[in-house]
């Protein structure tokens, strides 16, 4: 188990790993979910969380593992997703070993341009960005790319 | 552990798609052919029934979105009702409650259909 | 990631690890009932495959981890689900690092001899022996104590 | 995501209870404490309503037995309604469907009570 999981502030660690493949977005949104309503968040809070998750999920799998030109990464690796709570926070980690990506360099397209340009780039971005307190991105680590998400508790 | 469920039903004015589970990336081709056929047959008037909808990704509410402006453009339209307060929210949040009609019944998104 | 994921033979292969509590067993039941609908089992075999799941992991909280007297054995562990299905079954593996017990010295209690016996003991055993088509539990592998459910898919 | 919730309807001649979400080892204390309840105040007659019951494990099954039994002692019962067919399968298999009494609708439980 996570050495994570063992602090004293840490509470509920759930570890899940998943196929890189949206039929398993589900089962990882009702994780999410279920650790959002054990942490007390509002209705209306866990499921922002829970879009930001499947937006950066379903970009992984489209982007990280999908795109990529060399052959020796393949979505065999999966999605690796680590939920807790901690004091005040919700936080959702998620792991990839594909390609990764420069996250500051890809601006969010904002839901009045995304009209606007009728649509040619997604929300994702946006949402990742606009539905949680705290992102952090991190290419390359030893597990694999990192992105973590963290939601305050009113 | 519900797969998400298209069922349309057609009126002779319109017609009225009932969603139900959740329109993610997995269900999303499923989302787009239905659309695609409503177009193909010239189905402009859609009442768009979310009560069982529990979850939509940002890419099925584009497409959503993507079908109302075009169906505006033939005098049709795509009107949401019965969404819950949880996918209220998060359309709110993304300000497309501006650009789509949002109705609390299916009567309601007729009848507003129905005064043209 | 487990090696057994990469076997060809092997599908849908997602691992979940939660705390032992009584409150986690919610999203595992969930987590089984996905894998079960994505291997297309029936909505009844899928129900049976999600009670023994559940008996075995509250008796794994109760007693494998609840009821030791050794205080190194806690139950900060937790349990280690592995779901995946394999060509026509769908495989449950759980681990726990309690003191688990010896299985086939522990008989199943029948519901009318419960009945009988006026409840003094409960029906787990009986539930995760009768509603699956194989069993296998191992006390003290490296991983843990582990317990295997196969129900086949029809 | 729901907890489960245990309401109580106290009639004039019965009791209907009714379940939402999960009897799992999670929720058991708490079914425990209203049957407890049932029993301490004499409320020897229940209808449990179980339409909105997703799974039931067999200590909670166990303790529905348990509350049926006594109450017979006392010309009560415990009768369950709508149940799921997942949930009533899961009886079923275990012989429970011999020992507790179902009905599809409070109606007609209210109304074997009302009989006698
Ligand atoms: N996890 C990721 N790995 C690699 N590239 C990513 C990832 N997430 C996002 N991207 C890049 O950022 C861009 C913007 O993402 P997004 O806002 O979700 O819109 P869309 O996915 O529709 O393009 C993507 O087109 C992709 O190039
Ligand atoms: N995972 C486990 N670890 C240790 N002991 C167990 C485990 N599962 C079952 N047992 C033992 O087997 C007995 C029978 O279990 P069960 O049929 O589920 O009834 P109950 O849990 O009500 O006693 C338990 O009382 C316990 O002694």
């Amino acid at each position: 188990m996570n050495a994570a999981a063992q602090h004293p502030d840490i509470h509920g660690f759930v570890t899940l790993h998943i196929p890189s493949q949206y039929g398993y977005l589900r089962v990882l949104r009702q994780s999410v979910m279920d650790t959002c309503a054990r942490a007390g968040l509002s209705e209306f809070d866990a499921a922002q969380l829970e879009m930001a998750v499947d937006e950066a999920c379903a970009n992984i799998i489209e982007h990280s593992y999908g795109r990529s030109k060399d052959a020796s990464i393949k979505g065999d690796a999966g999605i690796h997703v680590n939920l807790f709570q901690r004091k005040d926070q919700v936080v959702v980690e998620m792991y990839d070993h594909g390609q990764g990506f420069d996250f500051e360099e890809h601006e969010s397209v904002d839901p009045e341009e995304y009209m606007d340009r009728g649509q040619e780039r997604g929300l994702g971005m946006f949402i990742i960005r606009k539905f949680v307190d705290d992102v952090a991105y991190q290419r390359g680590t030893p597990k694999g790319n990192c992105l973590k998400l963290v939601k305050h508790i009113h | 552990m519900r797969e998400c469920t298209i069922k349309r039903e057609e009126r002779e004015q319109m017609d009225i798609v009932r969603l139900d589970g959740a329109l993610d990336s997995y269900s999303f081709p499923r989302l787009e052919s239905v659309l695609t056929e409503l177009r193909e047959n010239q189905r402009h008037r859609v009442v768009l029934d979310c009560k069982g909808l529990d979850y939509i990704s940002s890419a099925a509410l584009g497409a959503l979105i993507g079908f109302a402006r075009r169906a505006r453009e033939q005098q049709g339209d795509m009107k949401l009702v019965k969404l819950s307060p949880k996918i209220y929210n998060i359309v709110e949040l993304l300000g497309f409650h501006k650009i789509l009609e949002i109705h609390s019944s299916v009567d309601e998104a007729v009848a507003r259909f129905e005064a043209g």
